[in-house]
């Protein structure tokens, strides 16, 4: 696991902090399991189990004032964008109080002022919304920087297309993010594109492409923070593929018939990114294992604190739903029939 | 005779017509190995083989201009979406390729889109569309939306058969829940033909999908009260079947059209102006539409029931229009 | 003063608008250099420079992408499309991207697409469409159709300060034939409410765009025969008016409604709906639709004339009501 | 103007075909000028001045069973695949007995019989339904090829993005050619594609990408055959970037306003694909004044019979506008007041 480049650089605050957000991740998302197979998630549950370093060190690499758009394995993100625990599980259980009022689902949420754009289901969308919040960075001046992630399934989309080759041409501040984790839902990468690799789609769009482990929390980290300054100083566009592995079914319902025999444990065993920072925590930076307890007893505080707050949350109402479908009218009218 | 379910009912006539015709093949994301997102294609990859049940990139647009030329050479694909939201993706090829192929250039497109549709199931704003009304307005494309197990077999055959391309939208919250015994033979079901899921004289309720049975929960309830429900379950929506609706209006002189769609633009008001431009003189009380809330499908339980059109809605539109 | 054209109105709106919000800006296929197929955007691009008139790639799903996303970001974008036609290969973006934003997440997306739509010009079935119908049915968006020369700057001047996605359909028809003088001052034509373009008392006429003429010629027709008709041009298509729809229903009790979109599917179904719901008493007569034939837009003159509506079926349509 | 390759291998006869099909494609282009200046066509025109040679090379390079899909500027790949002049005049005047019946416009018109499917107006959707036509010749183990054409603008659309991956992933028996003309419509290759060139977008799908001079007809003809050929042996599908010129508007009615001085004039004289491959055919074949003479005599009498023809031809019945929406019902009800 090399700290070459800019990710050597990082105090050891940094570090640990890396490590922090990983694991909130999966404290936090293993704490929505608990809750999905007790039945108080509304919706499928999406995981992003072994795929934390891919997020985290990703994000972790712009600034408060930059703006990303996450995907469905970007919790971590999210996380280090701004949304708290308490948000992301009341928006699981689709509470009055959730960021979107119990009216979109997962991880479907946005904030402007925390620079931070959820999805939405129709894969690769995000990446033309992006095209165009960074190109209202470049028209105004602003030395801000855009980072879209998407799936390697999503390349195959016409959206992709379009979005990454309209910031190529306008040189907007981009990093595009691909994250292949192996498979679309069943889907292995070899359907889903004939390329030896995704970071081979660059050239078709004149940008900068990339390549790194997923799994590796600082080269996941460096690679992207090389894009981050090259958009931030003008440079346009940069693709960057992340190689990394999707060890949950798409969903939680999903039992993964379709992988074959060991290769889910293999990943676990030998290529978990929490386990191999922790090595590298150890090993290289020098850091107490009491002082990595510590960090996972602060994740699990506040996944515990979060999950306290959510669950005391109420169902919204249902005429709720009839608000902001526009500024004006403000308030769609119910059907006579239930105004009775 | 064993009951099959609706989705069973489905993937049985793909069997049967992929067996009885080799042009049949089936195409679209994550349908082969896995047997599709709701395992409607389960199996039939193991039993016809890898080229006639295909797994493609996440690619509508692709997935529908594939499936288009493959039918010009006579094939007879079925496309699935892997939920119906995402045929807005590949609206462009359907609405402007597909749906014209014929009749500009004489080129035939016979092939089925498919995929599951609607909502009922919590699945929030993206899992969850009636896809109906763009395409009900576009010249060229068919709409079939079957509400029993045996109408998913016989219009799914049917479809197939076609010499144009039929979308058919298939109800994920009738997949498990429907079942029903497949008549023998070779079931068609004919396109273009509406079903009267029951007869009736006071109240003419005309819907199609998912809200058939909600209909007929609402005949049940207002039989109670000695109110005899006609509901008619128009099972094509493209093109429709004016002589059903025609003698539907005649026969009970007050309607409701009921459906799951939000309500600006949806096919309610299409078959309103059918019936006054038709048979507007024996109309005893306006044409009412219960129909979903015009918002996005939200996620939430309490706010899906609400902007949802519930059983009790189409009560209160039938006893209204037994004020006139 | 002096008169304008429909179109140099337009021109005129984006020019006010740019110079008073330098959030205003403009982009798609060729708006640049060349200023537009239609001209629309000529000069602008030399006025304001290249980063407020924004030549793009062909990537309708790109422009209306990143429309929204600048949108998010304070911006005001108003997007072209080359012809409205290409609409279609956005629709996923627009219905469950940009219709939804502030919905699901309190993301404002005030945006305006704007595009040449329509017919009676030869342009054949990919130049000539009118594609409103999917819209309407789109919980999210505003849908504006001018169809005068002041209304076409007033709408889109208030189309790009609403905040919302706002889609103005202006109609290649009647660039360069219709012309008016442009009202003194900040022109602002309210979205959502109609206006009375001939009023009259026997017979309505309910239309938009470029068959409010065809109606206006068919109300001068029927007034030599002592008939007096009111033509409401509805101006804005979503949120629709209820109130002008519900007064000239009472006010005449006889209605045709006039579009030059297919008839399955197209907005008259909505319209005859709704006056069922709100007014239906007070129709003397069932509502009646005159609109094109339900066929993709052929492009020979002859098949053009037949397909869409023609001024000599209004009148036949209204003298039908009259016999009632 | 290499006739390496293949190309060098082609019979006499067949160089002299390549000849007649260029000029007799300009031919008919002057005429549909001419007769558009005298308001006999219905709708605009759109010219391949100055790009015969990409159309017709390369159609040249497939067999009668192949199936081609033309493109605007492709008149030339549709009359090799047989599609006649006088159909081509019928079809721009919108006659009753026109291709489309009058229904559409231009090269929009299509038989499967002879191998040619016009495209329609939404710029690459013509890719994905190739991918279609030819994954039914893999399904069905036929030893056929398809060609499919789109502009350096089409490049940018979602179509033309998620046609070519799906062809590639499919190993479909498909030849992607890129008329790269230097044009969209006003818009420059710079403004739609920050690629170096468009040929480098073949190995984003994992798919043989070439380039060719596509104003030298035996170059196009030879790098069409290699790509065919591979195509046809399993081998899947290739990107051919050609590089020619737009020396016409986009439409006859445009004035070129946006082009650089000069640059019409310069590949007008210094670049004629005809004009280049008269010399090679008078230098290195050592073909008589005469007999290109002949042939373009030929190409005129050809041009000047299908006039004629079409200028006898009737418009369209109105009504005839309601048949054949479907194939059931076959006919569609006029509206009650235009049976009065
Ligand atoms: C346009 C579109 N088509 C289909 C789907 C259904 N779908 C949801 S996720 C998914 C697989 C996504 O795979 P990938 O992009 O690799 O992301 P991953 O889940 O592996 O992170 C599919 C097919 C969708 N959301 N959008
Ligand atoms: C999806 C779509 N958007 C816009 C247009 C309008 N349009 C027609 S041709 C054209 C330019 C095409 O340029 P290119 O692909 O380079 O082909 P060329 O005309 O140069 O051969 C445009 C923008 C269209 N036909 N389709
Ligand atoms: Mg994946
Ligand atoms: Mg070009």
């Amino acid at each position: 696991m090399a700290a070459t480049g800019v990710a050597a650089k990082l105090p050891h605050a940094k570090k640990l902090e890396l490590y922090y957000w990983m694991k909130l991740t999966r404290t936090l998302e293993e704490r929505l399991v608990n809750l999905h197979r007790q039945n108080k998630l509304v919706g499928g549950l999406f995981r992003s189990l072994g795929q934390e370093a891919d997020a985290v060190g990703s994000a972790f690499a712009i600034q408060p004032t930059d703006v990303l758009s996450s995907l469905t394995r970007n919790l971590g993100s999210l996380l280090i964008k701004g949304a708290t625990p308490v948000e992301v599980i009341r928006q699981h259980m689709a509470t009055a109080d959730s960021p979107t009022r119990g009216r979109d689902l997962g991880l479907h949420f946005a904030d402007i002022d925390r620079g931070f754009i959820g999805h939405i289901s129709p894969l690769g969308d995000m990446v033309a919304v992006m095209a165009g919040v960074t190109l209202s960075f470049k028209l105004r001046g602003e030395a801000r920087v855009g980072l879209v992630y998407l799936g390697d399934g999503a390349t195959s989309t016409g959206a992709f297309h379009e979005g990454i080759n309209f910031a190529a041409v306008q040189r907007c501040p981009l990093v595009v993010i691909v994250e292949n984790n192996g498979y679309a839902y069943s889907t292995p990468i070899a359907k889903q594109s004939a390329a030896t690799q995704f970071s081979d789609k660059a050239a078709g769009y004149g940008v900068a492409g990339d390549r790194a482990d997923g799994n590796d929390v600082l080269a996941v980290y460096d690679v992207t923070k090389r894009a981050v300054d090259r958009a931030r100083s003008g440079e346009g566009v940069t693709l960057i593929e992340l190689v990394t592995y999707r060890r949950r079914g798409h969903a939680e319902h999903d039992n993964q018939s379709y992988v074959p025999d060991g290769e889910v444990e293999r990943w676990a065993t030998e290529n978990d990114p929490i386990d191999r920072y922790v090595r590298v925590l150890i090993d290289r930076e020098k850091v107490e294992r009491a002082e990595i307890d510590a960090i996972d007893a602060r994740a699990l505080a506040e996944v515990d604190a979060a999950t306290d707050a959510a669950l005391a949350s109420p169902q919204p109402a249902g005429a709720d739903a009839l608000s902001d479908v526009y500024a004006n009218p403000s308030r769609v009218a119910a059907h006579w029939y239930r105004n009775k | 005779m064993t009951e099959i379910t609706y989705l069973d009912a489905i993937r049985e006539a793909l069997t049967e017509e992929m067996e009885r015709d080799p042009n049949v093949f089936c195409l679209g994301e994550d349908v082969g190995v896995f047997g599709g997102a709701f395992k409607v294609t389960e199996g039939l990859q193991a039993r016809f083989g890898v080229n006639r049940v295909i797994d493609t990139p996440i690619s509508e647009i692709a997935i529908i201009g594939a499936a288009a030329g493959a039918a010009h050479m006579g094939m007879r694909p079925v496309a699935e979406m892997q939920f119906a939201d995402f045929i807005a993706c590949g609206y462009d090829l359907l609405t402007n390729y597909v749906a014209t192929s014929r009749y500009r250039t004489g080129l035939a497109c016979p092939m089925v889109v498919r995929g599951p549709s609607g909502g009922y199931v919590r699945g929030g704003p993206f899992h969850s569309q009636n896809p109906e009304a763009a395409f009900i307005h576009t010249p060229g494309l068919k709409i079939v939306c079957p509400s029993t197990a045996e109408d998913a077999k016989g219009l799914l055959k049917s479809a197939i058969r076609d010499d144009d391309c039929v979308l058919y939208f298939e109800h994920k919250y009738l997949y498990r829940r429907i079942k029903g015994v497949m008549p023998a033979g070779d079931h068609l079901t004919p396109i273009g033909k509406a079903r009267t899921a029951r007869a009736g004289t006071d109240v003419s309720i005309i819907t199609y999908g998912a809200t058939v049975w909600r209909a007929l929960e609402a005949a049940d309830e207002l039989a109670k009260a000695n109110v005899s429900v006609e509901v008619i379950d128009l099972r094509t929506l493209s093109p429709l079947d004016d002589e059903a609706i025609n003698a539907t209006v005649k026969k009970t002189n007050r309607v409701v059209i009921v459906h799951e769609d939000t309500r600006t633009g949806g096919i309610a008001g299409e078959i309103t102006a059918r019936i006054n431009e038709q048979c507007w003189e024996w109309l005893d009380a306006p044409v009412l539409r219960v129909t979903a809330h015009d918002v996005p499908l939200p996620n939430a339980p309490s706010l899906e029931d609400f902007v949802l059109p519930q059983t009790a809605d189409i009560v209160a539109a039938a006893q209204r229009l037994l004020t006139y």
